[in-house]
């Protein structure tokens, strides 16, 4: 064998180190099976380097900032100023502070880490390609496979990610100085959140969105509040347009958008950042040496237990199909180390939840009113608005409520939809109460403290059952 | 013979099961559950309202 | 009949409109219940015009503009400055929505609202004095009366409120002008939340306590955190020091302290707060009238229906015992309408939880692991600290963690403790948690949103069972 290829075998194969893979890893290193992750960028994936952390540390920085100076209301006198080099400094910290720290954890758990880019080379081997001149490749036996790939942003014709004019959330994550104006295409979640970033920095905002509502896949009322909150920073959200086009101007660019009707308008910006969506990652894994294709999406289609049509290959995260969530993948993550263990492991949840960071912020699992009557529910609502809620008032943050959805016969939760302060953490409740098969009265019958957004929880639980203290019952 | 009851008498039932018990006058301190870990159900109440579980389970 | 001295009949009379009461009045009047509040002050009482709403109002509002100050790391500079007078005037604005919002929800609910002060006479009859010159008297007959006349601040010997030199919470929370120092009596909960308001304010800050911890009652490592952010905010905790005496010096007071040894401090301050607890109000009810007695403590004792010893009348809140929390009071006041009204209620309740709103928070319900041992439980305890959540470390609040008790056999969830940002409305989940008979399997299986400081809870249930992905499993 020659330097630079060596061979080594693993019980199990895990390739992209993301949320889906690290998590795969370290349970099945905790499994105390032979475990070996295969990563090509960076610890932590898109997750944590390019997403929700990242993300997510821009959006508190320049919550914080905004918050401060608009509380005149509350008797606070702040102007203030946000050094972009500083916060971006502050983001990266957090960022390799998690990253570093799944790494360790890997090696705490006994998983062997390899760096390259991993590709099949035959049903039990895989063969890395270290990055780097001359540091050659390893290939890999191994019984069980588990593929963590991700997925990256959609493309959209004519405007190829550069880095610079058109940037997609990664580069838009790292920007060194603020820019003046920014289009952005698409009001996904993804494309919402950076809108309010950008618009609490100063930058002009533009969302561009060709469906002819923003956050699709949202009930409208949970994202009104959205939009309406935009709005008031400042943040134009044109619907029913469609990008077109772009050319430099002279000291910026102008983006062409185009409605079904073929109506055409022209945004001058400094950057267009185009967030339209996420595709699957498996064009670097040479599937055919394995057997495997993906569907028409391009996903990876798995069974209920992580599993691909190849018995010993699995996959979870991004690339085993929607919804595109981090949790949702390190659920699959964790389910298939399990399964290739031998436990009883399954993808058996009711719901998986899902977050938007905006102001307000948005929280929803399980069914909606109208999904629990489409699978032969009568379902029972229920729901409380901010604006009745102590402490709400307390926060200056009341737009928004909580909403609760059962079967009317049993109680049984089916699913909840917030909109409003701290909706992301609110939600994890409604999520164990659908989990457990926990009823209306159920909740309704525990205590929440006082004063907390919680008790709104409580409060539509209380108004579906018909009989809400805080709110009229209707 | 399942036993359920727990150091300090801690009987394991959601709220809504703890009602129905009161409803159908059931202590439910004497019903041994069912449910995951013996937790008590709906049905183990209404099986004791009529008679049959609350007996089954032994004096402690 | 003479003019002002009316005669009413009411099914159920209750007397006292803060949470105990009022939502006994509304939950009675949704059951077609003829029913009257008296209530001498303000709708809403303590907790909606004098505690828990002021509290959390001036808590927010120092909080936004502290947090703001001091964000450097994050890259953002402002140097926010607190008008006290906007400040208080938005606090109040705060407290009229809700206490109008209770006063329109009784209406609504068909409630008779009568102002004065309620007093027992005879066994079915009470007379309302109402305030004022001339406004006489009025008398109602009642066939059930629910008492919910709360508490007050405990008085200690030398330190008679005058509301000027000696405040207790309610003019604390009501002041014209920053102090620029102040003596806070007790490190309690109440004592300990304003202690961070003034602090942020600027103010100079002391804080004695006769014991020889802070927050007593909560566990030393859910303290800690919190004792620390106070002393990182520099304001002074002394411990084992009882306050004796004050005396007025040039231009403020000096309060003394001794210890069990004798040793005596001074402390030159502004104004002195006594925050040492508080005590039921019975006084103003002739209770013999109907036959009732306090208890030692002075508390009016109830059964598991809210009942007193006499059987037409119901004690809610405050006035019945520890916990002296709003939502206790809700709760008791809920049962006991209901059960007047012939319904199957009781108070059966596995766990309350609680809330302290400083920075850190913290938020607990059910049992300790020492409270789980002593009942005969075998625990299993699993713990998260927060700076292994991401969304901690995206928010910049990384201290404390959340902890999770279990039966270890069966794997009930017994209690939690968390310290930490938003530990207030975390604990919401684990409460349901426990309510239901929920297992740490239950809990763990339970997808939750990424990232969210929700995960931290799934994540101590993890690790309880021995296999948490995000941390070290003890
Ligand atoms: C801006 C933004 C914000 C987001 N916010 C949230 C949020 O708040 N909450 C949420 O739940 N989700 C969020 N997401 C989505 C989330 O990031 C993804 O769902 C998650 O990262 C998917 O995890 P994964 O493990 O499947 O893949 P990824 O995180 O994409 O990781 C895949 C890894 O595989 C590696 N890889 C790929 N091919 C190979 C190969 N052949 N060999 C070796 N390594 C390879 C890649 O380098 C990468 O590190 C966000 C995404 C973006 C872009
Ligand atoms: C500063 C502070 C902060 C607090 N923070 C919190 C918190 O965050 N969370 C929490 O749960 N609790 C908190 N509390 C405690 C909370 O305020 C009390 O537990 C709650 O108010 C008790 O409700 P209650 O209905 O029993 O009595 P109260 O709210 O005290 O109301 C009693 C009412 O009865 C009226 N009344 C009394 N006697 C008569 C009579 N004879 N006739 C007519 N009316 C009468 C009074 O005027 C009063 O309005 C706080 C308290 C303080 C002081």
């Amino acid at each position: 064998m020659v330097v630079g290829d060596i061979a080594t075998g693993t019980d199990v194969l895990v390739i992209g180190a993301g949320p889906g893979g690290y998590v795969a890893a370290i349970r099945a290193g905790q499994l105390d099976l032979d475990v070996t992750l295969v990563e090509k960028d960076a610890y932590g994936g898109t997750c944590l380097n390019h997403g929700c952390i990242p993300s997510k540390a821009l959006i508190t920085a320049t919550g914080v900032a905004h918050e401060a100076g608009n509380a005149e209301a509350m008797g606070i006198h702040a102007d203030p100023a946000i050094d972009m080099g500083g916060m971006m400094e502050w983001k990266d910290g957090v960022v390799d502070q998690l990253t570093g720290g799944v790494e360790k954890l890997c090696k705490a758990n006994g998983v062997n880490l390899v760096e390259g880019i991993a590709e099949f080379d035959g049903e039990n081997r895989a063969r890395v390609a270290h990055g780097g001149d001359g540091q050659g490749s390893e290939s890999i036996e191994f019984e069980h496979a588990i593929v963590a790939t991700g997925s990256r942003p959609v493309e959209i014709p004519g405007f190829e990610f550069d880095g610079e004019r058109v940037v997609s959330s990664r580069e838009a994550l790292s920007l060194e100085s603020v820019p003046d104006s920014l289009v952005i295409v698409g009001a996904g979640y993804i494309g919402m959140e950076l809108a309010g970033v950008f618009a609490k920095l100063g930058t002009d905002v533009t969302v561009v969105e060709m469906l002819d509502e923003a956050l699709v896949g949202f009930a409208d009322d949970l994202a009104k509040p959205v939009v309406d909150g935009m709005e008031d920073l400042g943040v134009e959200i044109r619907l029913g347009e469609a990008a077109s086009d772009w050319e430099e101007t002279g000291d910026g660019i102008s983006v062409t958008t185009e409605t079904d009707e073929g109506e055409e308008t022209n945004y001058d910006c400094e950057k267009v950042l185009v967030a339209v969506g996420r595709q699957p990652v498996t064009d670097t894994l040479n599937l055919e040496a394995i057997g495997l294709e993906p569907d028409e999406n391009g996903f990876l289609q798995t069974d209920d237990r992580a599993r691909t049509d190849v018995e010993n290959v699995f996959a979870v995260g991004d690339v085993a199909g929607e919804p595109m969530l981090a949790h949702k993948g390190m659920k699959e993550g964790q389910v298939a180390a399990e399964v290739v263990a031998g436990e009883a492991s399954a993808l058996d949840y009711q719901a998986v939840p899902a977050a938007v960071f905006t102001e307000p912020e948005i929280g929803t699992v399980g069914m909606t009113e109208a999904e629990a009557e489409e699978a032969g529910f009568e379902p029972a609502v229920g729901q409380m608005p901010f604006r009745a809620s102590g402490r709400a008032l307390t926060t200056g943050h009341t737009d928004g409520f909580v909403r609760i959805v059962a079967d009317a016969e049993s109680g049984f939760v089916l699913g909840g939809q917030i909109v409003g302060p701290e909706a992301s953490e609110l939600i994890a409740e409604i999520g164990l109460a659908i989990e457990l098969g926990a009823t209306l009265e159920d909740v309704a019958a525990t205590i929440h403290t006082h004063p907390t957004l919680s008790e709104a929880v409580h409060e539509a639980a209380e108004n579906a059952l018909g009989h809400a203290i805080h709110t009229l019952n209707r | 013979e399942d036993e359920t009851e727990t150091p300090a008498g801690r009987t394991f039932a959601p709220p809504n099961v703890r009602r129905l018990a009161r409803e159908l006058g059931v202590d439910i301190s004497s019903v041994s559950g069912s449910g995951p870990s013996g937790r008590v159900t709906e049905g183990d109440v209404r099986e004791a309202a009529e008679g049959g579980n609350e007996e089954t389970k032994g004096p402690k």
